[in-house]
């Protein structure tokens, strides 16, 4: 069930130049999570700014009753978010919306992420793991520095692979060239993809290329977070190709990469 | 015991407390957070004749201490509302209005017949006021005459109670207020969104894709709690108070200012409890206050 | 070197950054914290044929993100303004424009030829849209024939640039544009405050002794952009844009919506810096983006 | 000469029930203030609150280029500074408006304070004893626990007399009675006094009457605090009768009681 609640923060760190690492005390929020629900986080008291924003739970301590959530400095709410401190009430609502979900035959599945995109598949991870999922992680960054997670991923014994665009770590280019150089020697059942935009739409279009099936988290600019103010919807369409606006917030933010109509 | 409870144009509330179209969705969603049965009246979605899909993405912008919307009316059509979103709510011990939009004046008189067969509803809210259409919307809100004539037409299609829903965007509020108390409004609420535009300078595009979109939330307060008060001395009927309401100080603003009653809109994205709080506020005010009738303070304002 | 230079309808401002009139008094207040030079412009306070004390205390209330004021043209009079404030400002290099209001057309006609032959003048700014006056005012700026005949007149009576000041308290601001346009107005300044009301719960009284006032400061930002942007696709005529500017990124929002110059109100109470942090930010900001004029991004928005 | 300046939080700490003394390093700013004179500080960051708030200057330690304020926790922007941490930047301008003056004829000055209105003469009673004045104290508070800075007035060495209003400390009653008593018995030559208007009102008719020269602090809702926006005005009037609107801000916060006209 989805609650709003006054979280306690054990901690606000700095993991990557931009990218910082909040660890909340949720309670029994902690026990519904799936991976790729997110939350919406009152960034700060008072009217400014105005709406909370939503940031996909990175992962979960079950017995200690938190979450971490690994967003990036982007704008105003996020900057805000840098000055919330150990001990500070957070006011958080969540899980909210549909997450990943993966079948009882799937053997192998490939996880790609990019920037604060691979924030929420550490949690999808250890979930695959957890069900004896041969796990493969292809992440991007820019530069080997603002590469987020990687020993998470090592640690859960996923095979991680890394891009980045500046050849500082890992294979110099493209997280998208790893997943078809895998594709070529590998045999998937499963395709998961968090990230920009555009990585989204090459993965997308790989994977059908492949025949392929292929999970996407989608972000949209959020009024509500639950579903009620039709917002953040994105188009869609179905079997019959008719197209229709779903929410990102209640019917994702992952949906099946076929579904979605990706304008340019 | 305090009371709470006021007759908006024969729409019994019994609390002064209600959620604006657009922002509740058709209540399930803030259902997870509190009994609905906790406010006085809910407003949901904006309800045309045929399914909708609404506007272009973005639709959402955040500006200082409030937002732009241009949703546009994606609405799943009045059928399947009376069918499968309304009965859900009859459960709930709340009074339950829709909010209509037409594209013509026939439209809006169908829409209203429709749901004057149908089970679950406490009133109609004339939406003549929405800045995120093409044709109409907002356009029938602007002209005395107009308004007028889509207020005389649905009244004449239900006997439901019907409210005429103000636009903020016009030169004379009240003038507006009087044509719809003229065409036969049992009551007004207001006020809509105030049309406005945000630019992403690093894109130098509109952070809308629709381009301009409708501006709520704390932002807007002090133009609302002006024109409710305009309104207010203007006519007759009651009033229906909105724009920028998050907190209970905001609503008693809007009371002494002459509002029956108010509803939370965008406030409910701030705090997803805002508006039972505000419920619980009330009572706890009111009786600090030794008031016994939450009637006494409404347009109470000394000038 | 970027290029800051604009011309405003005849009025050559060094860089497009000006200050709005009744904020920053005569100017001197303001050179405490830095040269005037610097800036591009500076509108002077709303000035009447006699002296005026304008309106009761309170005057100021604060709102989300923004404040109203009921000021109402408290000042010393054209002759006083041109004998004693405006002498001391022709030492600095920065345009300087004259806010005018009067009653009636024959006061707006007459305080114009005085400052018409007065020295230390680049234009006349014709307010035509004051909330804060009961009589002219705003009444002035709501209907298109009359603000039409304003600018019409005083446009007969000096050699100087007339930029007519719109209001954003109307339907269609640009249909009032157009009709300061035909009047033959140089240029367009808008928005002025859009009219609101705060109550005071404990008093249960209005905040201000006024009971409405006009808002200002970011939270109408929204609005302004929408309305500079609609007049500048209505009309040829340069367009000065203001509403809610504390920050560079604000001052774009508006040339790129089709503004050749903006100014800094309220902003200047939030931070007695903001108009030359703006004009040393843009001067960056234009460097960074590699743009040698900023006339280059002027209404350069992509829709 | 105003500058508006980034000072550094010395120590923000809770003095009286809703009373806190904020203590600033201000640099060159303190060594242009006069008593009465006050600042106006920006008590968050970011657009809200939006305005300012005007904070009357309790004392100066020009050795240490710091200032000291006092406020009362009143409503949203006050209540906003007791977040005011240690080392932490302020936004601060001033010094601002017409301070307290005297004439070097005057033997013996009287202070009366109420509320939060007391902040202020601290620094009046300390030039004054610097000028060696004999100087009167008088303090009203609701009650002993919410009287502030009496033991300043003590250290100064100037003769402190207090009244509550619930007799919890010094006389049962009004400051204004204590004033009339000590009329009665000491040859005064100005009076000086900052509080609540009622209690403002009632000083300036007891000078009237015994035809002293009185200096009243006036508040009032403030735009920019220097001038520039004509909000913040008093009504006045001069020798001759003549009504004028003048700033608290710029012509006062202080103004000589004959000149203001207390509508009702
Ligand atoms: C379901 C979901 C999960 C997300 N998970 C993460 C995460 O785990 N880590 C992370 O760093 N970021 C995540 N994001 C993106 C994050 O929400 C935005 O970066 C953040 O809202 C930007 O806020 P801001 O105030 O810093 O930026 P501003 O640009 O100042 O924000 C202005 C407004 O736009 C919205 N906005 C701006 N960018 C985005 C965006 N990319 N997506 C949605 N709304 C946006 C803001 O919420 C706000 O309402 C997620 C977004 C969604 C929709
Ligand atoms: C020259 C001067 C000196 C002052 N010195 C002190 C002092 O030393 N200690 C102290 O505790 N208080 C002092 N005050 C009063 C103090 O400014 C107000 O208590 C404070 O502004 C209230 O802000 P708020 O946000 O808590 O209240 P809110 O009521 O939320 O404020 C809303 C708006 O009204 C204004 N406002 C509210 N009350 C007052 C008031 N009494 N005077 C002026 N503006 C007000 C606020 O500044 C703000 O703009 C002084 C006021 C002035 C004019
Ligand atoms: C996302 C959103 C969608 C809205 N949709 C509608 C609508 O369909 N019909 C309508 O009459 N008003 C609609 N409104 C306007 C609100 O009902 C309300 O009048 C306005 O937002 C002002 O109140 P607020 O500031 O409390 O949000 C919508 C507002 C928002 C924020
Ligand atoms: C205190 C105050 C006084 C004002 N006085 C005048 C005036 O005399 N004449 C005028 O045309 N506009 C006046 N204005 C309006 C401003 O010039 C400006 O148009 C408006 O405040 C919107 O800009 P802002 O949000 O940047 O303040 C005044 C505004 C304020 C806040
Ligand atoms: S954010 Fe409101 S519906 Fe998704
Ligand atoms: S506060 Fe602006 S003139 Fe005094």
């Amino acid at each position: 069930m989805v609650q709003a609640i006054t979280g306690k923060v054990l901690s606000n760190e700095l993991v990557a130049p931009d990218f910082y690492k909040l660890d909340v005390f949720v309670g029994s929020m902690a026990e519904e999570i799936k991976p790729g629900q997110f939350v919406m986080v009152k960034v700060a008291s008072g009217l400014e700014p105005f709406l909370r924003r939503p940031i996909s739970i990175n992962s979960v301590n079950i017995k200690e009753r938190n979450l971490s959530l690994i967003y990036q400095v982007i704008g105003k709410g996020t900057k805000l978010m840098t000055n919330i401190k150990r001990d500070q009430n957070l006011e958080i609502m969540g899980p909210l919306g549909q997450g990943f979900t993966w079948k009882g035959t799937d053997k192998t599945a490939v996880l790609v992420g990019g920037g604060c995109g691979i924030a929420p598949l550490v949690a999808l991870a250890q979930e695959l793991k957890a069900n004896d999922k041969d796990v493969y992680v292809l992440l991007g960054a820019q530069t080997k520095d603002r590469l987020i997670c990687e020993r998470e991923f090592n640690k859960v014994g996923a095979k991680v692979q890394v891009a980045t665009d500046d050849g500082s770590w890992g294979f110099h280019g493209f997280v998208t060239e790893l997943l078809e150089r895998l594709l070529a020697q590998v045999k998937v059942d499963q395709l998961y993809c968090c990230g920009p935009l555009p990585m989204t739409k090459i993965v997308t279009r790989i994977a059908e290329k492949n025949s392929l099936p292929c999970q996407v988290s989608l972000e949209e600019r959020m009024g509500c977070g639950i579903g009620a103010c039709i917002g953040c919807v994105c188009k869609t369409q179905d079997h019959h190709g008719k197209i229709d606006y779903k929410k990102v917030c209640t019917d994702g933010p992952v949906f099946d990469s076929r579904e979605v109509v990706f304008d340019d | 015991m305090t009371k709470l409870a006021v007759d908006i144009g024969g729409i019994k509330l019994k609390n002064p407390v209600m959620t604006a179209s657009g922002t509740f969705g058709f209540g399930q969603e803030y259902a997870q957070f509190y009994d609905l049965s906790l406010l006085g009246g809910l407003v949901v979605k904006g309800t045309t004749l045929n399914p909708r899909l609404g506007n272009p993405l973005p639709r959402i912008a955040e500006t200082p201490a409030g937002m732009l919307n241009s949703v546009g009316l994606q609405n799943p059509g009045v059928d399947y509302v009376i069918e499968k979103e309304l009965p859900w709510l009859s459960k709930y011990d709340v009074s339950v209005i829709v909010n209509v939009s037409g594209h013509s004046l026939e439209e809006y008189g169908e829409i209203v017949e429709r749901l004057d067969r149908a089970e679950g509803v406490d009133g109609v809210e004339i939406n003549i006021s929405c800045p995120n259409v093409k044709e109409g919307g907002m356009s029938f809100g602007t002209d005395p005459a107009i308004a007028e004539d889509v207020i005389k037409l649905v009244r004449g299609k239900t006997k439901l109670p019907v409210i005429a829903k103000l636009s903020p965007n016009v030169t004379d509020i009240a003038e507006i207020a009087k044509a719809v108390e003229a065409g036969g409004a049992n009551a007004v609420s207001l006020i809509n969104t105030v049309l406005g535009m945000a630019i992403d300078i690093k894109k130098r595009r509109p952070v809308l894709a629709n381009i301009v979109g409708g501006l709520s939330g704390p932002a807007i307060k002090p133009i609302a709690v002006r024109m409710v008060w305009q309104v207010a001395q203007a006519v007759k009927i009651p009033v229906i108070g909105m724009g920028g309401i998050v907190s209970v100080e905001d609503a008693l603003e809007f009371f002494l200012a002459g509002a029956s009653a108010i509803a939370v809109g965008a406030g409910n994205f701030h705090n997803p409890r805002a508006a039972v709080e505000i419920v619980q506020g009330l009572e706890k005010w009111l009786q600090e206050e030794k008031i016994e009738d939450i009637r006494d303070i409404i347009g109470a304002l000394e000038l």
